[in-house]
């Protein structure tokens, strides 16, 4: 997706506007410090425009300034009345034909990258359908995300395992209101909207690690918390993820003792009502098959034992609002600690947010046939 | 200049009443003004039933527009409604002459055929809502068609009240030139809601009925 | 200004004025007439959708403008603004409608 | 009729003549009165805003109020504060400008006024009935249509009728412009505040509509089980989104160009110039109204429209920098070769262009499509939109407000303390705002009750809160200087600016009546012409004769509180049955009554005869 852009970019990278902009935020979650293949692109589109516009600020300062320092009415000058212009036809042509010449130069990129965005055929670099192409049926809910992996029957919920070296590509929907799926440093948001308006993205991480993801549509009281990560791991250990995933045993009983009485109790409660282990699409409240490998717990709390017991308790207290308040029986403090025993000890795979920062790349299993658009994608990431 | 009394005497008229005074010329601007924003409140409403004509969702009942409408009685109800534009239109010529009695004669005809009018889409309503069980809160088709028909049903029934107040509070009076412009826009009011009908005629029903 | 010519020659222009514009709406009403009985008989006769559904709008938009240039009178002088603020509406009017029948659905 | 009642009159009577005023300098009052009030309590909202933002993960504020907060701040700064502070000024000057005695629908004038305000009233009445609002000033369904409670009723309702109330005051503004222009005020020689206020009436009438039927469409779905967007039952809530944004994106130049039409006059006057390329002005005002009609889906880029759709409205949308840009380089070549006295009017038109050019470039940048994908419901966009309204709108308003402050209460404002507030207020605003920019790049997304630690966004916050403290500060002074000004000022001269145009022809106090006799306009700037070429006096159109004045009446008044009666028994006709359906009855029969009486009872007004007049003159 590197065209002419990409040289236009590497020119004016140098411009120290664009080297303090992208110092700003952290780097999984400002939008200035893109890791991914839509960031990436609208990064050029940012900077072009931040070009054009500061451009277009400077003329109006260096006017400004001159009329405010040269023209402010003069001590004993008072009756001094100026020259009474009229207009002028050949600058009134110029500051209208110089803007329309610089929003040009915005539009063709603009409207470029806004049909690249949009390009959900999965295709290789020749035009070739990519037939394995992983989709992954997205939906928001009050104030959680739902994730199903399409066709490897993978259901997770809140943290989202996604491979380096590819697109992969999400359908968005909602259960109730609208909310909006956005991780500012692998690509722009897109709105979920419940009904038949189903949207369509892809994202693609080049780097590994845990990105950040906010609902960026005002969707109730706890919108501010519906975070959740994307957790982009190499090709090798995404692959290794599925397969276990694919493996879970929902009926496993924990060898910990504590944790087995746990899952006891995680039934008499009627948590399982709500939330479903294994790939049941069934989804009133997060899915937490690998709940042992989550960063976050509800997508916000520090991940530990502690946070988990309260939110059992009170999950009101760290999420006004949400739809799991008050339709439980709620434990004892001391059921809930063996509940949160049990969740924690869900970790049907090796492979956690920790594989994703560790910088380790795995290539994928050799397949007999070699796809163009893997390798693409891993000169990519040397690239960065 | 003419003192402000003048207004309320019926001699002299000039040749258009409505316009002739400051407050007539305003009224008739400001109210043509008015029926462009009109213009774009019933735009709403029909794109919103464009985009929800077959939308049922869930719902229990969903009779589709093609068995639900009844061409016979909406023909009934366009013709009354044309016929009352003519009406009006002559009550207005009548104005222009200052024919006060023959005026007040073809405005009431108008009442009368819009008032029939009213009532056979009282009928209609009343019909669907019983033997379709098509109700305001069935679905997203029903919302739209109720809406978008009531509102101009509405309309209707406002054009009736208003003129009939005009007719009655005038009576005795006769034309002049302070109500001249009342009478004269309550017409323009009425061939706008005779405009606005004949786009549902063709988009709502005769459309509907082809699917 | 109630003191307007009154004499009988320019009255009676405005006389022959306004019989001739009447004959005119008598005119535009039989028309609309006709075009609402063709409007109706091409759905009652089944006709192709793509077909009928352009005559069908096409109608409705000459009898609108029946409506406005010689019912409402439009097509006097003084009806500039009127004119104007017309099609203004129109125009905001089309936005609307073709925004929410093409892309409320996505 | 006239001078007699000039006396000291008892508190009573002055409040049943602004109860049933239908001048248009005193609905004017009305509208600053109520406009004012709406803007601190929206400004008050703004600071409860701030404050719970000041800190990582407060818990200072519930999430459900801070979500009634912002959505109050929202809708109660751009309906109940901007729009009536900026009708305020229209009714104050714009008659004025264009040499009219009244406005063309007095009644409707006032109508309109207290529309507005019972509807403000109503929407903020919720605070004390349950809660307030809480889906956002875009109120988008579903969520606004579960939203439990009344809130989201009070905002439909409350919004209709000061809607209708805008709509009415719309038509009485173009209507006035068009037929009440004074002999020789042709269209190319109305100042650029009029023009605005004609475009941005015109806007009002087309685009208003769209926001009557969606609120009307929510009300249905919200109180009597209506589908429209319900998407189980086939209802579809992107309607909602088009209808409120045809009307939204309308309502920010409906909010701008009147601004803009302050700013022309408050150049040309403190630069000693005529405006540069005024007719160019004309059009580019002419043409950013008609380009504002088609680009309303540029707040929708994330909906899912497609990229045909969404590269389309980008276009349009960038289109309108052109003539937006035409209108900036005006200003500057205006006061290029001036002479430039930086009083505190000017003050606030100085400062906008920086301040207004860097919010609409942030517009151009969220009009590219994609781009926007980052950009969109992040502080980015709270940044822009601020920077527009308050360095356009709120500028425009405090500036304008400032200039013709001697026009409307025969006293000038205090201009050292003008000063103080504007510095206050302006170094506020950037420290508040600029600095939102970055922190929506940096992941932030807006209406977020709070934002977490360690994600970079502390101190961007801190300093935000801290300007918004600065303009609170400026914000008393002003009231301080409004009050003591009342209180204590001195009576300004006539035209103590140097004015241009015809409204500085007048008397101080202007009298109710506005012309004792109809001025001839020469030429732009009618008064500069007569300053310049004849004696400095405005030379009459006519001889003198009776004036005709429009007769008081309380029925607007009457009218608005049917309809504020009645909402509350739609909305509590489920809830509270009987009573509720008292409540209806009443306030319908109120309402239609009044209008009823309204069409039955002749008002032919009066006339101020010539002998009063002559008489005046001699006291004069
Ligand atoms: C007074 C109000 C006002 C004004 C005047 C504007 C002006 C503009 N706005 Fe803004 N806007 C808002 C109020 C306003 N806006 C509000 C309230 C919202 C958010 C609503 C919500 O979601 O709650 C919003 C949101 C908003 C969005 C949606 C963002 C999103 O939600 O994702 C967009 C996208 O295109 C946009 C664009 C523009 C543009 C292009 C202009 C243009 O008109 C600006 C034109 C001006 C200039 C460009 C500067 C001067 C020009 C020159 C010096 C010439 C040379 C310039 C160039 C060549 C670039 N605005
Ligand atoms: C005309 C429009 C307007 C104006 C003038 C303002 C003015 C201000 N706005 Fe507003 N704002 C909006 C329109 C406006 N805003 C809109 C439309 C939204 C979107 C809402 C939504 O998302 O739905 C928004 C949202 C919004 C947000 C984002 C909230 C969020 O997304 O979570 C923030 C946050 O900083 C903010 C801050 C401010 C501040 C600090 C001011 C300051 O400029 C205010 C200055 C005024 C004062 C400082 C007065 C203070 C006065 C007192 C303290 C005295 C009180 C005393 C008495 C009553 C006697 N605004
Ligand atoms: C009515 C359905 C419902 C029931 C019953 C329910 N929950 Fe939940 N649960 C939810 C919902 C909805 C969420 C998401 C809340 C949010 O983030 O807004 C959730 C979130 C959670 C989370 C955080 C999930 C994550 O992926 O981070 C845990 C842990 C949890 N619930 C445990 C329990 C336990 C233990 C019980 C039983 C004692 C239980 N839930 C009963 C609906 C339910
Ligand atoms: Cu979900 Cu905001
Ligand atoms: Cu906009």
């Amino acid at each position: 997706m590197k065209g002419w852009m990409g040289r236009f970019r590497a020119l004016f990278l140098l411009s120290s506007l664009a080297l303090v902009l992208s110092g700003c935020g952290k780097p999984y979650l400002s939008a200035l410090q893109p890791k991914g293949e839509g960031a990436d692109m609208i990064y050029d589109l940012m900077m072009l425009s931040v070009i054009i516009m500061a451009f277009v600020f400077l003329v109006v300062m260096i006017i400004y300034t001159i009329v405010i320092v040269r023209f402010r009415q003069k001590k004993g000058q008072e009756d001094f009345v100026p020259k009474q212009v009229e207009g002028n036809h050949l600058l009134e042509t110029v500051w209208t034909v110089i803007p329309i010449i610089l929003l040009l130069i915005l539009a063709v990129p603009t409207v470029q990258y806004t049909f690249a965005l949009a390009d959900t055929t999965p295709e290789t670099e020749d035009g070739e359908p990519v037939e394995d192409a992983l989709w992954i049926d997205v939906t928001g809910n009050q104030y959680w995300w739902h994730f199903d992996y399409r066709d490897l029957e993978i259901q997770t919920s809140q943290d989202l395992y996604i491979p380096t070296d590819r697109r992969v590509y999400i359908k968005l929907s909602s259960n109730d209101v609208i909310h909006s799926f956005w991780v500012p440093s692998i690509s722009g948001k897109m709105d979920t909207n419940p009904g038949k308006n189903e949207n369509e993205m892809f994202i693609h991480a080049y780097e590994e690690g845990v990105f950040w993801g906010h609902c960026a549509e005002f969707c109730g009281p706890s919108h501010s918390l519906m975070d959740f990560r994307v957790v982009a791991v190499s090709p090798g250990e995404f692959d290794e993820w599925v397969a276990d995933m694919q493996a879970v045993d929902p009926e496993a009983v924990p060898e910990n003792p504590v944790a087995a009485e746990g899952k006891d109790l995680f039934q008499e409660n009627s948590c399982l009502a709500c939330h479903a282990i294994g790939s049941s699409p069934a989804a009133v409240g997060p899915n937490v098959t690998s709940f042992g490998d989550r960063s976050k717990i509800a997508g916000i709390l520090p991940y530990d034992k502690e946070h988990l017991v309260s939110w059992i308790l009170d999950p009101e207290q760290h999420k006004p609002g949400n739809l799991m308040t008050g339709k439980y029986p709620m434990p004892s403090k001391e059921d809930a600690e063996k509940i949160a025993e049990y969740l924690m000890s869900l970790q049907p795979s090796d492979i956690g947010p920790d594989d994703a920062e560790d910088g380790e790349y795995i290539q994928p299993k050799p397949k007999e046939e070699t796809e163009a658009e893997g390798d693409e994608a891993e000169e990519d990431t040397n690239e960065e | 200049m003419s003192t402000h009394e003048d207004v309320l005497s019926s001699e002299n008229l000039p040749h258009e009443p409505e316009k002739a005074t400051l407050e007539g010329k305003n009224k008739f601007l400001g109210f043509w003004f008015f029926l462009g924003g009109e213009t774009v409140l019933f735009a709403s409403l029909f794109g919103t039933y464009l985009a929800l004509k077959n939308s049922f969702g869930a719902a229990e009942h969903t009779t589709p527009s093609q068995e639900l409408f009844g061409l016979e009685l909406v023909f009934i109800m366009t013709m009354l409604l044309l016929t009352s534009s003519l009406t009006s239109v002559y009550a207005m010529y009548h104005m222009k002459n200052h024919d006060f009695k023959k005026m007040m004669v073809w405005l009431g005809i108008t009442v009368l055929l819009g008032a029939a009018f009213l009532g056979l889409e009282i009928y209609e309503f009343y019909h669907y809502v019983h033997h379709y069980h098509h109700t305001f809160t069935s679905s997203a088709f029903g919302s739209a068609f109720y809406t978008l028909v009531g509102f101009h049903g509405a309309h209707v029934a406002f054009g009736l009240l208003w003129i009939i107040t005009l007719m009655i509070r005038n009576a005795r009076r006769g034309l002049n030139l302070y109500n001249a412009p009342k009478f004269y826009v309550a017409s323009l009011y009425w061939h706008f809601i005779d405009v606005v009908w004949v786009f549902i005629f063709t988009v709502v029903y005769l459309m509907g009925k082809v699917g | 200004m109630a003191k307007d010519t009154n004499s009988n020659h320019a009255d009676q222009y405005y006389k022959a004025k306004k019989k001739e514009e009447m004959k005119h709406q008598v005119i535009t009403f039989a028309l609309m007439i006709v075009f609402t009985i063709i409007a109706f008989g091409l759905v009652i006769g089944e006709f192709d959708k793509l077909f009928v559904f352009p005559v069908l709008l096409v109608l409705a938009a000459v009898q609108v403008g029946f409506q406005f240039y010689y019912f409402m009178h439009m097509s006097h002088k003084g009806h500039e603004f009127p004119a104007l603020m017309i099609y203004s509406g129109i125009f905001a009017a089309i936005l609307t409608i073709l925004a929410l029948t093409t892309i409320t659905w996505v | 009729m006239s001078t007699a009642t000039v006396g000291k009159r008892s508190f009573g009577a002055v409040v049943w003549d602004y109860l049933t005023t239908v001048d248009h300098k005193k609905i004017a009052i009305l509208y600053l009165v109520a406009g004012g009030f709406f803007f601190l309590l929206g400004g008050l909202e703004a600071m409860l805003i701030r404050l719970q933002l000041m800190a990582p993960d407060s818990e200072l504020i519930g999430a459900q109020f801070y979500n009634e907060l912002f959505t109050m701040h929202g809708t109660t700064m751009i309906f109940l504060a901007a729009m009536p502070l900026l009708f305020a000024l229209m009714n104050a000057i714009m008659p004025l400008q264009i040499g009219a005695r009244d406005v063309a629908f007095p009644f409707i004038n006032a109508l309109g006024f207290w529309l507005f305000l019972f509807g403000g009233l109503l929407l903020n009445c919720s605070w004390f009935l349950g809660g307030a609002p809480d889906a956002g000033w875009t109120a988008y369904a579903p969520l606004s249509v579960i939203s439990p409670g009344h809130g989201v009723d009070f905002y439909a309702l409350g919004l209709q009728i000061s809607g209708f109330g805008t709509l009415m005051g719309g038509i009485n503004f173009i209507v006035t412009i068009i037929t009440m222009r004074a002999p020789g005020m042709t269209y190319m020689r109305m100042p650029l505040f009029t023009w605005s206020t004609f475009v941005a009436s015109i806007l009002i009438l087309f685009a208003f509509p769209a926001l009557t039927v969606g609120l009307f469409l929510l009300t249905f779905d919200r109180l009597f089980g209506a589908n429209f967007f319900v998407p189980d039952m086939g209802g579809n809530e992107i309607i909602w989104e088009h209808l409120f944004w045809i009307f939204g994106h309308p309502e920010v130049y409906i909010l701008i160009l009147p601004a803009f039409g302050v700013f022309s006059e408050v150049f040309s006057t403190f630069s000693k110039k005529r405006l540069f390329g005024y007719s160019s002005m004309v059009f580019a005002t002419v043409l950013i109204a008609f380009l504002g009609f088609m680009v309303w889906a540029h707040h929708m880029f994330t909906v899912g429209m497609g990229p045909i759709a969404n590269s389309i409205f980008a276009i349009a949308t960038m289109a309108i920098a052109v003539p937006t840009g035409i209108k900036i380089f005006n200003w500057l070549l205006t006061m290029w070769g001036g002479s430039i006295r930086m009083t505190t009017a000017m003050l606030y038109a100085v400062s906008f262009i920086p301040t207004f050019t860097l919010g609409g470039i942030t517009g151009v940048m969220l009009a590219s499509a994609a781009a926007d994908y980052q950009y969109h419901d992040s502080y980015f966009v709270v940044a822009h939109f601020h920077y527009v309204i308050v360095g356009g709108v709120v500028f425009g308003i405090l500036g304008g407000l400032t200039y013709w402050w001697p026009l409307m209460f025969g006293k000038m404002l205090n201009e050292k303390l003008g000063k103080w507030t504007f510095w206050l207020f302006f170094t506020g605003f950037h420290l508040t705002f600029f600095i939102q920019h970055f922190l929506g790049l940096m992941g932030m997304p807006r209406r977020y009750w709070k934002f977490l630690e360690g994600q970079g966004l502390e101190t961007g916050n801190l300093i935000s809160t801290v300007g918004a403290f600065l303009m609170a500060i400026a914000t008393f002074i002003l009231l301080y200087n409004v009050i003591i000004t009342t209180v204590k000022g001195k009576k300004s001269p006539a035209d103590p600016w140097d004015g241009r145009t015809l409204e500085w022809s007048l008397p101080n106090p202007t009298p109710f009546y506005n012309f004792k006799q109809l001025p001839l306009v020469r030429g732009l700037d009618p008064l500069w012409v007569e300053k310049t070429q004849g004696n400095g006096k405005m030379i009459p159109a006519e001889p003198l004769d009776d004036i005709h004045m429009p007769n008081n009446s309380f029925l607007p008044f009457t009218i608005s509180l049917g309809l504020f009666i009645a909402a509350f028994g739609f909305m509590y006709r489920v809830d509270a049955g009987f009573p509720a359906y008292v409540a209806i009855g009443v306030g319908l029969a109120i309402t239609l009554g009044s209008m009823l009486i309204r069409s039955v009872k002749d008002d032919l007004g009066y006339h101020i005869h010539k002998e009063d007049l002559e008489k005046e003159g001699a006291g004069e």
